[in-house]
This record gives structure tokens, C-alpha cells and sequence, in this order.
């Protein structure tokens, strides 16, 4: 079908006038495939938009060439305008003659205006129309965990209606969240029988994720229980993991080693004590306490926030002396600061050492000797209980179950790639979400946060049942296809599948709910088997072509 | 004619080219001969557009993507500097300078750091430039 | 209870308060967005890029972002140079009044072509472009400079707009809303640098705010010392400036994450820079942190001790006095330039507005929320809080925080039968 | 699959010094997986080709195609309507396409632009393994799926050699991996370490005759 572009130039209320616009539209005039030029002066006001509806309809225009101001803020009303035309909205390129070229320069810039347009022109001859569909999509979701954090999130979703299913890999629903929530005080068991109890929510404990296909709205996954394998369809996948604690003791090593001798009762971890605490009748009250904190990982306020708030119940309960051994006091929480006061007014000390205390045993009482950074020198105190430093770890299964979802971890083996465009709760592919210690959260207020932002994420996708998406913008060619998996393994957001097509052999196929159109696979396709709407090779090197 | 001394900048949608504009508002003078192309990732140039810019007669064709570890893909930029630096590769066996094709990392608010990266292209080209007339 | 309306009015733009009027566009629902300021964005769209060859995970880039895909959403209905005046009504059926006192320059009409700035007779220039990462770009007269407001008649800018877009006497208008729920998303006040004296902020030059740092490189690129112009030999930081003491009795997580990031950034843009840090407790949590701190750890040198004194040296150095803690005794060193981190404070207006909606403040001059583990509603039910208005925090935790409070207000709405419509793609 | 590899830029320029017309074939299947011949790899190609010409200030005018596989006779026949005016074809093929292009088109020189080098698999993207050399006789019944004729560095048939480096790498090579030490491991692994014991005869290499034929339905 022969190509009518209509050519709007604007020269901003008459103000560009380093550019020549009569000497531009006369040039333009002459090019091949250009119906009709248009100089304006304030394209991105309502008036002109309508009298641009009103030339398309009445020259027949079917492609638009704008050469404007910056496309960031104009390219998606100037979009919407083109559709009111009548005409698909990716028919349209632009040209930027105003920040990148004329503020951009000295000078006349008249040639450089005539490149730039001629580029946007050459590339709009070869545009094609994109349809906009709508998909349904799963109102299902998976929520990969059995804590504080993965039962929050299934109740709330299963309120909005979805169908969940907790999948759990130990025999038993809640059992990590007893750290999480023994020391800030939820009770676990509480949230776990609401999720049994509720009919939108399936719970299925020592189950396991073998293998995830398809992309956001169309998740297909086989969890495996119990022997059996079942193939579930999702529309999106939350994993809320948690983390495995380990209690570090000393960070260098021989302190370690000779400690290792020790063991006994006089060493308890964090919830440990809070056990103790709440049974105070039995056992005998220690007379002193230590606690170790931020000496192994710098990086958590998890054990800085557990022992303020089990510090000032030792003082209430016990009334025990309560010695905190620590490099830097992380108080950059919701409140931290005031408990961290209010710990130093009840009387625990702070004792700041830039190393790691040496740690030994006299018959039966844990020594602690560290240098006092306040006091400036060596100081040995003998206790009774020492809490150790509890240190979050990646649950074991992060690495495995990371590969099955094609997701990337952090550098500390927590899930989500250390990228800013990702925070808070996103992966890098499209319906995965992460939730709490599973990506590196630390303490119970963020871990809320995270809660409350993945619902509205997902009730966002789903809830209505239904996603526009641009169909086949990003398209595989399936008879140059020759399958070389090359496109699969380099989709950095795992949107590109293998599928039978109707020739029957299996070839790469793109999911449009999954792509984020960003041409990484076109460009390294071997077979240049895959089109990119409006960033086609021939698109692209049309602009090349136009310059100069 | 040829587009002697013209430099064309395929600039990512997501750092180079707000960067480029943000330096428009500013009115920091970048150089006229930049011809910049908005591609949706610095990893969807490939090696044959740089080519076909150099057998167009560019002097010099830059790729700028975001910065390392920001990219909205994950890993568009560290494919967009694997394939300039085999461009690059390309273009040092047949003779012609490989350092006339070029990579930059930068983010979408810093105006400054787009003007002195394609200033600094600039001049590298005209001195090869020199070099290549009285070869 | 059931909800008139299921619209949303969220004040104040800057990031939390975008991002919890983009997720609930998402949702379907109408999201008023109400900003005092003529442009949207907050603090946070000023702050520059901290990179040195790697990213910092600084998240200053994605505000810019995330105010263009607000600024363009359909759903989002701005009101900029807008207050809230009344409320009325309960949780799930507010009537709201704002008052919409539009400046000298219309936003809708102006097209930032600079005709006003040529033809203005006054230098510097009384109307002029509006700073660099200001969305909508619009213009600005400065009441200050301009003639007109000092009682002569020069129209000279009216009449050279191509859009009509400058009208100096606009009056006030009220607006009245019915909405669902509300978010409130003010964010904060610098802490004034003043109120420690002894440290000279305003009296030396080279005595700044990590504000002002911010600003500087956003405009420079690099660091210069604002006397002289030539790049500093020394700088030092000087943590909890207006964090942690009797005033402000919080932790501004902020200002140990960008202290470091510029102490990494001057060091990687001139390696014998010296860089020291002055702190009380080094706060490095937070993911991608750790990685961050030992690059660093040995090339920045960190005192623990805050200073308490400044005074310039004759040779117009900077003399610093502090408590060494490490060797237990007070000691002096000089610098060519000073930062001090201030922190995050309370809006000096927040108590205006605090009325206005009936909402408590907590002690420390923040909002107050109704249960104590950060989640987002206000002591007013239907009344949410987001980001720093209601405590300190980061850019991606008041992301988080403006999107845990968008979710609390669509569990409301769902509540309360007003179902949103169909979801805008994502 | 057949992996190939670019040959320098050099080569190619001074074989096809004297010609104008120059046609780049590239072949679809084994060389376009592997990186050296496809339809990307004839652009590049004609690119530079035209660049290096550009820079010497002489001309060349190129086409450039592709063909879905280059060992196919009737492939490579469709060509030949294009043929007329071209002085010399440049075939991005394996051997065998380069050959067939060279015998169907016997009256123009037909020059090769990459190198053939083995068969092999992906190591990862972007790096190919040689993992079979084609010997005729194939003997991994015996080594548990491992093939020392190609994977070892000294194609013993009775190995390891004794030279074997810490955690089993290959003497010649130190990020090699021996074959005979993933032989042990694998028979270790099925239990059918005896296998290990049988003395292998040195292979017949002529036992093939060459070039090689295979008839099909025939003994």
C-alpha cells in the first residue's frame, strides 16, 4: 500500500531560531513517500493535535512524521492522537529538532534539522502497524514458602479473590517464620490455620517446585509431592523463602575453633532466649548477659533489632546485667534509635570494638575479652548466657530454585539482582516477585512493606482477569528459525520459549505477556529470525542511510 | 557527499537519550556533527549497524547505555561493549583506527557527563582524523 | 460503609507519593494528585547520579522515570500549586476542598520556548526555565526580580508568549473532591544546617550541606570548592548533623548511604583526594551496601567522633575539632572543604496540615501511624501515610512504603464494595 | 553440529585483490548456530570487506545472500540467475559447501571464508568444543560415551598417560580436562570399571578408505 507521510514540523511558538523552518519544509517536500508537510507552532497544545486528526483523515495519511521537542513527554499524547485519527499508534516517529539540536548547538542547525526529519522519514516508510489485544490471564498465584511473610501475602490475595497455593518444602506450614515471629511477637500459628481455613487458598506442605514454563498470566508449573507430579496454571509467582539463620560466633577463625570447645547451654541464639525468657520460673536467671551483634555481616540490621528489643526484656525479666558487644550500633530502622536510648537508659552497655571480641571458657562461664573503643583499652567480661550474632543466610534451595524460575541472585546469594529498576519486590521477569529475608530484607517493618506492595502489584495484573499487551511486537520467523536456542539462553527476562509451531518441529517463540522489548535477542539471533516492531534492522539502518 | 566528521550515537532510551536532552535544556553545547538514534537497549545495536555507519563515512560511532549494573535489561549494556569492542577488533584488521568506535556508560541525569563524553569523541576523531588524511 | 466514591487523593508528588498514585492507576482507580509546588517530584528529582564506572544503587535515576510515567498516566488528574484546605466526611466518603492558587505562568499553555526570558528586561531575568529535572517544564516568574510586582507596568513577557500563557493577577479557585481515601505524602524538610552554629554553615564558603553537594554535581559533574572554583585537596564529612540528638531523636538513614557514595565518587574521580568520614555508628545495612563498604573501606578514612567545631585556619583551610574516640583524646584537622550530612526533619507546615485532616503527629514531629511496625495508616481511618512524612527513609524503602500504602487503600475500597475498573497494562 | 570459524581479514582481501563483483554466500544451518557463516555474519563480512576497499580507494560492489543450506545441490543451483555478473564467489560454508558452490559454479573462483574446524557442541554461548573427529569407527561403547581419539590430547587408546595434572586435567593443556580421567569416572560411576582392563589394538585409521561414502540400505 503506497506510503503517505504527513510531516508535522514544530518551531515552538516561532522561539527555534537557529532553524530555517520554510528552507526544512520545502526540503522535505521532495522526498519520496511524503504527502504533505505541516509547520506549526505549539504541536504539543490541544488545537494543533486536532487540526494533525483532521489533516490524517483528509489527506489519508497512514504514517506521521513529527519533528518536535524531545519524544519523552510528547511520543505517548502524540501516540493517543494518531489512534483518534484512525490510524495504529506505532505509525508514528519523530524527530528531535529542539533539545538535541536546536538547544543543543550554536549557530544555524538548518542541515542538522534536514538530517534528523529525512532519519525520522526513512524510518517511518517502514513502519508497520502494532495491535493492541487484550489476554486473559490466570487469576491464580503461587506463593513459593511457608513463613510470616508467604502466609501474609496468600491471605491477603486470596481476600482480592485469586486462587493460591501455598507450596512448602518442610513438612510443616510457618516453621521458619518462628524467628521472624517469635521475637517481633506474631504469632505464626494464628496466620497458618486462617490460610488452611480459607477456601481460596490450597496449602501444600513438603511439596517442591521442578520446573516453571510459560510467562506472567500463563505460568505453567510442575510442583512435585510427595512422589507425584502436578502441571498448575499461574498467573504469577510470589517466593517468600526466607532466610536460614546461622548463629557466627567470632569471625576469625582461632577464637572459633577453641570455642567450638565450649557448646553447652550457656550459648543460645536469639529466639533461644526469648524461649527462656518466657518461662521464667524454671531454669536459673543468669547474673550476667552478652549479646554479639554486627561483627560477622555488616550488612543486616536483623541481630541489631533482636537484640535491642531482647536486651531491655532481659532487664525488665531478670533484671540481669547486659553487656552488647558490637562494631556499629545499626539504628537505621523505624524506631531503632528510641529503643536503642531507651536500652542505654535502663542500664545495658554498649561496648563498641573495632574487631571481633576473643571468646573463651573459665569452668563454665563464656569470657568475653574485646577492645573498648570508648574506654581505649582491653576489657574481659565473665557472663553467664551469651547470645550469639545471628547472621542471615540464602536458603539452601535459593540457587536451585532460582535456576528453575531463571532469575538472578545478588552477590550475596539472596534472591533479586542487586539493580535498582527492580526494587522493591520486582525480578527481572515480568509475574515473579521476591517478599522479605529471601531477598536480603532484614527487619520486620520493611518486610511488611514488602508484603503490602507485592498485593497491589499482582492485584495490578490479575484481578482484572485480563492485560492489554501489544501482540507479536517482538515476533520469531519460524521457518528461519533453525532452533539453535541462542535467543533463550540470552533473554535476560526468560520470555522466549521453545514451542511446536503448526510445522510441527519446535522452534523459539516470544511471549508478548513476558517480552520488555528491548532487542538484546534480535540483535544476536544467528538466523535474524526475530522482528522487532519499530526497531527492525532495516529500521535502523534506514536512519544510517538518511544521514548525511 | 559524505558525512565527513558526522558521529552517530545509537543512545539507549533509558540513560543516553534523557541524558542528551537534559543537556539540551541545559544548554551545554554538544558537538553539531552528533546524529543521535534512540534504540530501546544499548544491547539491541549490532555490529553491523556500527559498519554501515563507517561505510556511510561517520568518523566515529559511540553506543551509550546505562551504567554498569543499572541497566533496565539486566545485561543490554555488557552485550552492547562486548560487540563495539569486536567492532572495534574488526575495524583495527583492516587498517582503520579501532578506537573510533566507542562504548559509554551513563546515567539519564547527568547532562554534563553526555556533553564531555561526545565532545571528548569528537576531538578523538578529528585527531585520527589528521592522522588518517596525511597517511 | 459504603464509599461514594472510589476515587483517590494522594498529597504531595515527590517519589512515594508518584508511586502510590501509579500502582492505583494501575488498579483502574482515579488518582488525584495534589502538589504545592508548580513542578512535581519532590527532593528526591534533583539528586544526581553517584556512579563511579558501577553503579551505586543510589535509585536517583528512577524518580525521573517514575514522575514521566505519572505525568503521562491517564488515570493520574495533576493539581499542581494545590493545598488541601477542608475535610469532611469519613473513611471510604471524604469531601475534600483544594485550593488551586495558580501562579503568573500557566502550565497548560506554557510550551517552554523562552520568549518570556529574551524579551525581560531585568538581570538576572525575571521569568525564566524552571530548574532542569522540572516536570511539567514549565516557566517561572520570580516575583522577586519582576517589575510588575514592584508596581511598574511592564508587560513586555505577556505580550511576547505565543500561548497566552502569562497572566500576573490569577485568582485562587477552590476545587471540591469526593474521594475514597487519602495518602498523604509530603516528605520532609532538610534539616537547617544552622542549628549547629559551631559548625559554620553559612559563615565559611567551603562549609556545605550534602544538599548543596547534590546540587553541585548535579550542575558540575564534579567537585569544586565554592570559593575558588579548584578541585578541594581534602574533604571531610561530618555525620548526624540534625540526626540523633536531643532535637531529632531519629536516625536519618540517609545520610551514612550518600556520605560514602560521594567519599567512593571523589575518590574514583581523583584518587588523592583525601576523604574522611566523621560518625557515630556507621549504618551499612541495606542490600548491595556491604559490597559497597569494603571497596571503600580502606581508601576512605572513618573517625568515629563527631565534631563540634569549625573555624577557618588563615591559610583558608577549614579547621575541624573533634574527639578522636579511637585514640581517646581531642585533636584538630584541617580541610579544604567541609560536608556536613544533614538529615531528614519534619515539614515546618506539617502541623497545617495535620489540622486540616484531623491526623496526630508522633514526638519526634512526624506523622504519627497508628501501629508501630511502618505500616502505612494514619490515627484516621481512610487516612494513609507514605514515605518521609511519616519517618525517615531512602529512596527505594519510600517506594516500597508509597506502594504498601496504595495496597492498604485498595484493600479499603475493596472493602467498602468500590470495585476499580479493568487494569491498564503493565 | 559442523563448527566453523572466521578466517582473518587479510586472507580473504588479498584472494579476492583482483575482482569487482564479488558474491558472499552464507549457509543457514551448522556456521549461522555457530557464529562464522550465517546471514549476520555475511553482512559484517561485506561490510568490512567494502570498508577495507573504501580505505585502500579502490571499489567493490558485493551481494550478498544466504542459502538455507549450502550442501545442497539444488540450493546452491538457484543461484544462478545471479550469476552472470559476478567475478568471484566468497562462500561462508563448511568444506562441503564451499565445494558444492565450487562445482556448480565450476567457471568462476570460489574462495572459502571460513575455516571448518570440527564437529562439536556449545560450551557456553559464544565458545564450541570439539567433542568427535569423524575417525569411522567409533569406540565410546568402550569408553563410557567419553571419545579419546579427539578428547585427549594425545589420542591414546589405552590411556590415561601418567602425566595427568591435579583434579584430573590434561598435561598439554591445564584447563583441559583429561579424557581418560572422565572415562574412569563414568565406568567408576556404572560400575563397569573391567572395561578399563581390556587392551584396546591401535586403531586402523586407513581401514577408511577416503574420501568416505555411505550408501544407504546397503552393508
Amino acid at each position: 500500500m503506497e506510503v503517505r507521510a504527513g510531516v508535522f514540523l514544530c518551531n515552538c511558538g516561532g522561539a527555534l531560531k537557529n532553524i530555517d523552518f520554510d528552507a526544512v519544509a520545502s526540503e522535505m517536500a521532495g522526498i519520496p513517500g511524503v504527502a504533505s508537510v505541516h509547520v506549526s507552532s505549539d504541536l504539543c497544545l490541544a488545537p494543533a493535535r486536532d487540526r494533525m486528526i483532521s489533516c490524517i483523515r483528509e489527506e489519508n495519511l497512514n504514517r506521521v512524521v513529527v519533528a518536535a521537542c524531545s519524544p519523552e513527554l510528547t511520543e505517548y499524547p502524540l501516540r493517543r492522537t494518531v489512534q483518534s485519527a484512525g490510524l495504529n499508534g506505532h505509525m508514528l516517529s519523530m524527530a528531535n529538532i529542539r533539545e538535541q539540536c536546536s538547544w543543543a548547538h550554536e549557530g544555524d542547525v538548518t542541515g542538522k534539522a534536514v538530517e534528523l526529519v529525512k532519519m525520522a522519514i526513512s524510518r517511518a516508510r517502514l513502519l508497520q502497524p502494532v495491535e493492541e489485544v487484550e489476554v486473559g490471564v490466570e487469576r491464580s498465584v503461587l506463593v513459593v514458602g511457608g513463613g510470616f511473610a508467604a502466609v501474609n501475602v496468600g491471605l491477603l490475595l486470596a481476600a482480592a479473590g485469586l486462587r493460591i497455593t501455598l507450596v512448602e518444602s518442610t513438612g510443616t506450614s510457618g516453621s521458619d517464620g518462628q524467628e521472624l515471629g517469635s521475637i517481633h511477637g506474631f504469632d505464626i500459628g494464628s496466620l497458618v490455620t486462617a490460610a488452611e481455613r480459607d477456601q481460596n487458598i490450597e496449602v501444600l506442605t513438603s511439596a517442591r517446585v521442578v520446573t516453571v514454563e510459560g510467562a506472567i498470566g500463563d505460568f505453567t508449573v510442575t510442583i512435585s509431592r510427595e512422589g507425584k507430579n502436578m502441571a498448575r496454571k499461574y498467573g504469577a509467582i510470589v517466593l517468600a523463602t526466607g532466610s536460614r539463620i546461622e548463629l557466627a560466633l567470632a569471625t576469625d577463625s582461632d577464637s572459633s575453633a577453641e570455642y567450638q570447645g565450649i557448646g553447652g547451654t550457656n550459648v543460645v541464639s536469639q529466639d533461644q532466649l526469648v524461649e527462656r525468657l518466657s518461662r521464667p520460673a524454671s531454669g536459673v536467671k543468669p547474673a550476667t548477659l552478652a549479646f554479639m551483634v554486627d561483627f560477622a555481616d555488616e550488612s543486616t540490621r536483623f541481630s541489631t533489632l533482636a537484640t535491642l528489643g531482647n536486651a531491655l526484656a532481659v532487664r525488665k525479666v531478670w533484671d540481669s546485667e547486659v553487656y552488647v558487644f558490637c562494631r556499629d550500633v545499626k539504628v537505621d530502622s523505624q524506631g531503632a534509635e528510641r529503643l536503642y536510648r531507651e536500652a542505654r537508659d535502663r542500664g545495658v552497655v554498649f561496648v563498641k570494638c573495632p574487631a571481633a571480641p576473643r571468646i573463651t571458657s573459665d569452668n563454665g562461664r563464656v569470657m568475653v575479652e574485646a577492645k573498648d573503643v570508648l574506654l581505649g583499652e582491653d576489657i574481659t567480661v565473665a557472663c553467664d548466657l551469651l547470645v550469639a550474632e545471628a547472621v542471615l543466610y540464602p536458603d539452601p534451595a535459593t540457587a536451585a530454585l532460582g535456576s528453575v524460575l531463571g532469575v538472578r541472585l545478588d552477590e550475596k546469594g539472596f534472591y533479586q539482582e542487586n539493580n535498582v529498576h527492580l526494587y522493591p519486590v520486582a525480578s527481572e521477569r515480568k509475574g515473579v516477585f521476591f517478599v522479605g529475608t529471601c531477598r536480603g530484607q532484614s527487619d520486620v517493618g520493611r518486610v511488611m512493606n514488602d508484603i503490602s506492595s507485592v498485593v497491589i502489584n499482582i492485584k495490578d495484573l490479575l484481578s482484572s482477569g485480563k492485560i492489554m499487551v501489544e501482540s507479536e511486537r517482538v515476533k520469531v520467523d519460524s521457518e528461519k528459525c533453525v532452533a539453535c536456542l541462542t535467543c533463550i539462553r540470552v533473554c535476560p527476562h526468560a520470555a522466549i520459549e521453545l514451542r511446536g509451531t503448526e510445522g510441527g518441529k519446535e522452534k523459539a517463540v516470544v511471549s508478548d505477556l513476558g517480552c520488555h522489548a528491548c532487542g538484546i535477542c534480535v540483535a544476536i539471533c544467528p538466523a535474524k529470525a526475530i522482528e522487532f516492531q519499530d526497531y527492525r534492522d532495516d529500521q535502523i539502518l534506514a536512519q544510517i542511510e538518511a544521514v548525511g | 557527499m559524505s558525512m565527513k566528521g558526522t558521529i552517530v550515537a545509537f543512545c539507549c532510551q533509558h540513560s543516553g537519550y534523557p541524558a542528551a536532552d537534559l543537556a539540551g535544556k541545559l544548554g551545554l553545547g554538544s558537538p553539531e556533527a552528533l546524529r543521535i538514534i534512540r534504540v530501546p537497549c544499548a544491547g539491541r545495536v549490532d555490529v553491523i549497524h556500527m559498519l554501515r555507519a563507517f561505510e556511510k563515512g561517520a568518523s566515529a560511532v559511540a553506543v551509550l547505555g546505562c551504567e554498569e549494573g543499572a541497566c533496565h535489561h539486566i545485561t543490554g549494556n555488557t552485550r552492547a561493549k562486548e560487540r563495539v569492542e569486536q567492532c572495534s577488533m574488526l575495524l583495527k584488521e583492516i587498517g582503520i583506527d579501532g578506537r573510533r568506535v566507542v562504548m559509554f556508560r551513563l546515567s539519564p541525569n547527568a547532562p554534563r557527563k553526555f556533553v564531555d563524553v561526545t565532545n571528548e569523541i569528537e576531538m578523538a576523531a578529528e585527531s585520527q582524523g589528521r592522522q588518517d588524511d596525511n597517511r | 460503609m459504603k464509599s461514594a466514591s472510589r476515587d483517590v487523593l494522594v498529597i504531595g508528588s515527590g517519589i512515594s507519593g508518584i508511586s502510590s498514585a501509579l500502582e492505583l492507576a494501575k488498579a483502574g482507580i482515579t488518582v488525584h494528585l495534589v502538589e504545592k509546588e508548580v513542578a512535581v517530584g519532590g527532593h528526591s528529582a534533583s539528586f544526581c547520579c553517584k556512579a563511579t564506572d558501577v553503579c551505586v544503587r543510589c535509585s536517583a535515576c528512577v524518580v525521573p522515570e517514575k514522575i514521566r510515567e505519572a505525568v503521562l498516566h491517564p488515570e493520574i488528574r495533576l493539581h499542581t500549586s494545590s493545598t488541601v484546605r477542608k475535610l469532611a466526611g469519613k473513611g471510604g466518603d471524604f469531601r475534600v476542598e483544594i485550593v488551586h492558587q495558580p501562579g503568573p505562568v500557566d502550565p497548560e499553555k506554557c510550551i517552554a520556548c523562552g520568549l518570556c526570558t529574551e524579551v525581560c528586561p531585568v538581570d538576572p531575568k525575571a521569568i525564566h526555565a524552571p530548574p532542569v529535572e522540572a516536570t511539567p517544564f514549565t516557566y517561572v516568574l520570580d516575583q522577586g526580580l519582576c517589575l510588575r510586582f514592584k508596581g511598574e507596568k511592564c508587560v513586555l513577557c505577556r505580550e511576547s508568549c505565543p500561548t497566552t500563557a502569562v497572566e500576573f493577577e490569577r485568582k485562587a479557585k477552590a476545587v471540591e473532591l469526593s474521594v475514597g481515601a487519602i495518602i498523604v505524602a509530603t516528605g520532609f524538610d532538610v534539616v537547617d544546617a544552622r542549628e549547629r552554629g559551631s559548625l559554620g554553615y553559612g559563615r565559611y564558603p567551603n562549609v556545605m550541606t550534602g544538599l548543596d553537594l547534590e546540587r553541585l554535581f548535579a550542575r558540575e559533574g564534579r567537585l569544586i570548592l565554592p570559593c575558588n572554583g579548584q578541585p578541594p585537596r581534602s574533604v571531610a564529612f561530618i555525620q548526624c548533623v540534625g540526626s540523633r540528638d536531643r532535637r531529632h531523636g531519629y536516625c536519618s538513614h540517609v545520610c551514612c548511604k550518600y556520605a560514602m557514595k560521594f567519599g567512593g565518587l571523589l575518590k574514583y574521580q581523583n584518587p588523592d583526594t583525601q576523604v574522611t568520614i566523621f560518625y557515630i555508628d556507621l549504618q551499612t545495612a541495606g542490600k548491595g551496601f556491604a559490597r559497597f563498604y569494603e571497596e571503600y573501606k580502606d581508601s576512605i578514612r572513618f573517625v568515629r567522633g563527631v565534631p563540634v567545631e569549625i573555624s577557618e585556619a588563615a591559610s583558608g583551610e577549614l579547621e575541624v575539632k573533634f574527639e578522636d574516640i579511637s585514640l581517646t583524646r581531642v585533636s584538630r584537622d584541617r580541610f579544604d572543604l567541609v560536608v556536613l550530612s544533614v538529615g531528614i526533619a519534619p515539614r515546618k507546615d506539617a502541623w497545617d496540615l495535620a489540622k486540616v485532616l484531623g491526623i496526630n503527629m508522633a514526638d519526634d514531629g512526624f506523622f504519627a501511624a497508628a501501629e508501630s511496625n511502618g505500616s502505612n495508616e494514619a490515627s484516621v481511618k481512610g487516612i494513609f501515610l507514605a514515605g518521609t512524612c511519616q519517618g525517615p527513609r531512602d529512596i527505594p524503602d519510600a517506594v516500597d512504603h508509597g506502594m504498601a500504602a496504595a495496597s492498604e487503600v485498595l484493600q479499603l475500597l475493596d472493602r467498602v464494595g468500590a470495585r476499580p475498573a479493568g487494569s491498564w497494562g503493565y | 553440529m559442523i563448527i566453523a570459524e572466521r578466517k582473518p581479514i587479510a586472507e580473504i582481501t588479498r584472494a579476492l585483490a583482483p575482482y569487482k563483483n564479488v558474491l558472499v554466500a552464507g549457509c543457514g544451518t551448522c556456521v549461522a548456530v555457530c557464529w562464522a557463516g550465517g546471514e549476520k555474519e555475511v553482512g559484517v563480512l561485506a561490510s568490512q570487506l567494502r570498508l577495507a576497499r573504501g580505505a585502500e580507494g579502490s571499489q567493490i560492489s558485493i551481494m550478498e545472500t544466504t542459502v538455507e543450506r549450502q550442501c545442497e545441490k539444488e540450493m546452491v543451483t538457484d543461484l544462478k540467475d545471479r550469476m552472470a555478473e559476478v567475478d568471484a564467489v566468497l562462500s561462508l560454508a563448511c568444506g562441503a559447501g564451499v565445494q558444492t558452490m565450487a562445482e556448480i559454479f565450476d567457471d568462476k573462483p570460489v574462495f572459502p571464508a571460513v575455516n571448518t574446524t570440527f564437529i562439536g557442541r556449545p560450551e557456553r554461548e559464544g565458545m564450541w568444543v570439539e567433542m568427535c573427529g569423524a575417525c569411522g569407527d567409533c569406540y565410546l561403547d568402550r569408553t563410557g560415551g567419553v571419545c579419546p581419539v579427539v578428547r585427549c590430547a594425545k589420542g591414546l587408546m589405552n590411556g590415561p598417560c601418567g602425566g595427568t595434572r591435579k583434579g584430573g586435567k590434561c598435561e598439554i593443556d591445564p584447563d583441559k580436562d583429561c579424557a581418560w580421567v572422565l572415562i574412569y569416572r563414568r565406568l567408576e560411576k556404572q560400575n563397569r570399571l573391567d572395561l578399563m582392563r581390556e587392551y584396546c589394538a591401535p586403531k586402523n585409521f586407513r581401514a577408511v578408505k577416503r574420501p568416505g561414502r555411505v550408501q544407504a540400505g546397503k552393508a
